[in-house]
């Protein structure tokens, strides 16, 4: 099968530097846009499974809604704490906002939408997601608030725990694929989604994924009932904004991440545009990230970590090694 | 209301030395079972003995009788789980008295003591920690004395 | 750059404080809580309340016996009727009134429609507490439910002033009657949502088996009592051990557990719901027609010198009226023993070496109403 | 302007509120020419609608404040279901319930603790002046939200019903709406 020649932005602008600035400007546009209809979806989606309607008022069943929030939220006056590590402090929001952007821009979202396709792709959206852990420290730490430290320790033990399922999962599908460019696990998968050769690790992968973007029942640094808001409690304005976007977005990546390795990317079992499919795919992991939330009350941390260390990691292991015996006993 | 217990309460309790009087309480009229009266060192030997024989502290207040008696009057409510049981136990202290504490004993005492002192005054001997409990930590009034806080005193 | 000395401390393993509250979302009102800790586990607890200490003691001394009235169903929001008719309860005691038949039956059904919408709020908080806030919205739509029949009668939604001394304010009708009838159906089958929603989930097990147990000595000698005594295997209801108003008359079971831990009293919980209902139905079906107050109420009176204890089950446990009367029309002294103090004061031994995230779920799990304990 | 104005002012013993005051009439001087009219519009409406009320009961209210962002009255409809439990990203401070003396510095601390543009409510008798909690002498509670902090909207009640807190949300909806805010 004769594989078509990507189409990528480059051929189209040929500047180097017009690319950067137009696809910064493209993924910032997405991503903002991504994340208030996220977060709207999520306020709606919750709603419905609380017999409530959701915002109704701001803009045609609510869309106006996050609109107006992120407004507010622009608008309002940015507090730093007196005691606070103030270049810490200022840093983190940052920190947990741009390797977002990075990250998002190595997703092929179809055959012909392709930003860079790198032969590392894979291990670089991980690395990039790692990052995330850094600035959640950083946050906690630099505000100087017991409650945020609290939410930020709770942070790494939990990522650090997660991230190796997580890798462990990856890994067993790249086995598979051959490859760690994003663009080549998926063509891997045009006749069958890895979610049926590895549902196991799919499984984990998903697990994994829920706690690194701390969404419920995995939600232990921000637990808002233990710890207030966790490691953004001193976070004003702006810069709460910043992670909450981060939050949204980190969900999508996650999501994305799990629709390249798993569920075919831009493939489909009938004829619609490839995005079309990518992105049916990924909200529909997300929706079932927010049925999660909304059904399940919170783990406690030493229950997550003996979750982590004595459950998902040997059986990620053990589904490596199946996964390596078996390819080598069939090949 | 079983009569052994009552036996066996009154020959712990009834001693000359700890109760002053042990009487009917009148149970359909005033809710408790009995009701005795003590001086105020008696206390921790009969809340000793109450904890013994199973029962619970469920209520100790004070009354202020400064200007009838010139006393203070605590007032000790015991009861049981197993059946109805509520024991009153009345101690009268002159205003400079001290009382000893039976937070040791009975636990549930500690707040109860607490707020006793907090709102009338009255000390507690040995309580570790008789602190302000419901006021703000700088308050210098004891509120529910009868000449405090008076409608009629308003300015 | 200042030293952080606490916040080091957290890291090199040392101790430091933690201050919860009074501004926290699972204090449950202004409770705070100044806790040492090691790492997440504490090592000391000290509850500080006072909060929301609003004097009704001192008050009571103010005002004559019907102008506290309305006082009394604030001291418990969520358990208002029940205090209110205790209230009624004691002093009709004290001045020997008999209350009609009708009206008996009716306090009995308002109250344990009260005691079942305190209890679902207390559902829906704990499970707010442990991170499910879905459960939380389901529990409201019931308590609505309760707080639109209650609104019928008593024209008030929460701090309901409903009972009078020798009877209630407005008799109930038919459409009172046959919307008691339909709630109690429409919660027994929420009931097994609610099962196969939070009952039966891992998290939710893990978070509340073996957690914050409260031995049989433990409450005790901290007076512990309601569902906490009960979770610990001690059958204590005051409606069974002293009877009060009519209870004697109705067939119900008083729900135990022995574990004493989070889940025991989550159980008990929805047991006592279950025992409510029934009593409901029973009041229902053979209230009998009547006046609701007596042919000639007491309009102004005076109690003669004389004391009375007076003691109800509430949503939370033993709550006792305590009445000093001095032959004047103004009491002379009213203490309220609340549950939710005795009960909250026995957390300074239950939460030591708990972890945080334990310590919300043992505070939620105790139900505590926090204008009760400070009065 | 000139100081003369101010030198006829009794506030001049206040340096405070002197000094708001001076901008004030600046402000007030300066609105005929400087105006970002459809800015603020802009953002005075999105403010409006997205209040998110700081998570905080005292005591009655607070059940009903629940109740008021449960599933039957659902406050969310409005913006204002976003209960934050930091001050630091609340917009509105819902006093649900009677105010005591040891619990007002800390309602002060929160209050400054939110970020401004902040707006309040006072929910409930209590919060307006005492409610049933005042009588003359009495020694337990603030007589009111209003000797703490500036209160937009007063919504009565013992406690008030959910539907009176939506409205007074909406009430404090149309006051940020129109741009005013404190008045005396």
């Amino acid at each position: 099968m004769p594989t078509p020649t990507p189409t990528t932005i480059h051929d189209l602008l040929g500047n180097t530097w017009l690319v950067l600035l137009v696809a910064t400007a493209g993924i910032m546009a997405f991503l903002t846009v991504n994340t208030l209809f996220l977060v709207w979806l999520e306020r709606k989606v919750s709603a419905r499974m609380q017999n409530r309607l959701g915002p109704t008022e701001v803009g045609p069943a609510g869309l106006v809604q996050t609109i107006a929030d992120m407004l507010k939220l622009i608008s309002k006056q940015l507090i730093t704490p007196r005691l606070a590590d103030k270049p810490i402090y200022h840093l983190a929001p940052w920190l947990i906002f741009l390797p977002i952007l990075a990250a998002v821009s190595l997703f092929p979202f179809s055959e012909s939408y392709v930003l860079h396709d790198l032969n590392v792709g894979l291990i670089l959206v991980f690395a990039f997601a790692g990052l995330t852990i850094l600035a959640i420290f950083m946050a906690g730490w630099g505000s100087n608030n017991k409650y945020a430290l609290l939410g930020a320790m709770r942070s790494v033990a939990q990522n650090i725990a997660y991230e190796i399922p997580l890798m462990l999962a990856a890994l067993a599908v790249t086995m598979h694929a051959q490859t760690m460019s994003l663009r080549g696990i998926v063509e891997a998968q045009a006749d069958l989604p890895y979610i049926f050769v590895q549902p196991l690790a799919f499984v984990i992968y998903f697990i994994s994924g829920l706690a690194e973007t701390n969404r419920a029942p995995f939600d232990i640094p921000e637990a808002e009932s233990e710890l207030i808001a966790g490691f953004h409690t001193e976070y004003s304005g702006m810069r709460f904004a910043m992670f909450f976007f981060a939050e949204y977005s980190n969900m999508f990546i996650v999501c994305m991440v799990a629709t390249t390795l798993f569920l075919g990317g831009w493939h489909g079992p009938f004829g619609l545009p490839g995005p079309v499919w990518f992105f049916l795919k990924v909200y529909g992991l997300i929706l079932l990230m927010m049925w999660f939330r909304w059904t399940f009350p919170r783990l406690r941390f030493d229950q997550l970590m003996s979750f982590a260390w004595k459950i998902l990691i040997p059986l990620a292991l053990f589904n490596l090694l199946l996964t390596a015996f078996i390819m080598k006993v069939v090949a | 209301m079983s009569r052994e217990d009552i036996t066996l309460l009154k020959e712990s309790l009834g001693k000359e030395e700890l109760l002053r009087t042990l009487d009917d309480g009148e149970y359909a009229k005033t809710g408790f079972n009995y009701r005795s009266q003590a001086t105020h060192d008696a206390i921790p030997a009969i809340a000793q003995i109450y904890l013994d024989r199973g029962y619970f502290l469920e209520m100790l207040t004070c009354l202020d009788r400064l200007a009838d008696d010139e006393i203070f009057r605590l007032v000790y409510a015991f009861n049981r789980f197993d059946r109805c049981e509520r024991h009153a136990l009345d101690i009268d202290l002159k205003p400079t008295q001290a009382v000893a504490t039976i937070s040791q004993i009975h636990r549930s005492a500690n707040w109860f003591e607490r707020e006793v002192c907090e709102m009338f005054g009255v000390h507690f001997d040995g309580h570790q920690n008789l602190k302000r409990l419901l006021l703000p930590e700088d308050t210098d009034f004891h509120p529910l004395l009868k000449d405090f806080g008076r409608i009629e005193d308003a300015p | 750059m200042k030293p952080r000395k606490d916040a080091a401390a957290l890291l090199d393993g040392e101790t430091y404080f933690l201050n919860m509250g009074p501004q926290h979302p699972s204090m449950h009102g202004v409770l705070r809580l100044l806790l040492r800790l090691s790492g997440e586990r504490i090592l000391e607890c000290e509850p500080v309340i006072g909060y929301a200490h609003r004097a009704h003691e001192k008050m009571a001394e103010n005002r004559n016996y019907q102008m506290f009235l309305p006082n009394t169903s604030r001291v418990d929001y969520l358990g208002g009727m029940i205090y209110n008719l205790a209230y009624c309860q004691a002093i009709e005691k004290m001045l020997e009134i008999e209350v009609p038949e009708r009206a008996e039956y009716i306090r009995v059904i308002v109250s344990e429609l009260n005691r079942i919408s305190s209890h679902l709020l207390w559902f829906g908080t704990f499970l707010l507490d442990l991170g499910g806030i879905t459960p939380f919205l389901y529990t409201f739509d019931d308590r609505e439910e309760i707080l639109n029949i209650l609104d019928r009668v008593t024209g008030s939604r929460l701090t309901y002033s409903y009972g009078r001394f020798g009877g209630v304010t407005q008799d109930v009708d038919q459409e009172f009657l046959s919307m008691s009838t339909a709630f109690i159906k429409r919660l027994r089958t929420h009931f097994s949502e609610y099962h196969k929603l939070v009952t039966g989930n891992v998290i939710f097990q893990g978070r509340c088996r073996g957690v914050g147990v409260i031995s049989p000595d433990m409450a005790r000698t901290y007076g512990v009592t309601g569902p906490c005594l009960r979770a610990s295997g001690i059958p204590y209801d005051i409606r069974k051990a002293e009877p009060y108003g009519i209870y004697d008359r109705f067939d119900f079971d008083v729900a135990t557990r022995n574990e004493g831990d989070n889940f025991a009293r989550y159980e008990v919980r929805l047991d006592e719901m279950e025992q409510s209902c029934r009593i409901i139905e029973q009041a229902i079906a053979n209230i009998p027609e009547g006046p609701i107050m007596p042919a000639k109420p007491k309009k102004r009176f005076k109690i003669p010198a004389g004391e009375c204890y007076f003691a109800v089950e509430s949503p939370r446990g033993l709550m006792g009226y305590y009445i000093v009367a001095d032959g004047s029309d103004i009491p002379s002294r009213i203490k309220l023993r609340t549950p939710s103090f005795s009960n909250l004061s026995s957390m300074v031994e239950v939460l030591a070496d708990t972890m945080v995230a334990d310590t919300i779920a043992i505070l939620g799990s105790i139900d505590l109403i926090l204008p009760e304990v400070d009065r | 302007m000139g100081l003369k104005d101010h030198d006829k002012d009794p506030q001049i013993l206040q340096p405070n509120l002197v000094k708001a005051d001076s901008e004030q009439r600046l402000m007030e001087e300066a609105a005929p020419y400087v105006s970002f009219h459809l800015l603020d519009d802009l953002l005075n409406r999105a403010r409006a609608n997205s209040l998110w009320p700081l998570t905080f009961g005292l005591a009655c209210c607070a059940i009903e404040m629940m109740a008021a962002g449960a599933s039957k009255y659902d406050l969310d409809r409005f913006g204002a279901g976003v209960f934050r439990p930091s001050a630091r990203q609340a917009d509105v401070m819902i006093f649900a319930g009677t105010i005591s003396r040891k619990i007002a510095p800390v309602i002060r601390a929160l209050w400054d603790q939110m970020p401004s543009p902040k707006w309040a409510i006072a929910m409930g008798g209590c919060t307006i002046d005492g409610g049933p909690f005042k009588y003359p002498n009495q020694y337990a509670i603030v007589e009111g939200a209003d000797k703490l902090i500036p209160v937009d909207v007063y919504i009565p009640g013992c406690p008030p019903r959910p539907e009176a807190l939506i409205n007074g949300i909406l009430k404090l909806q149309e006051k940020i709406k129109a741009g005013r805010r404190f008045e005396a």
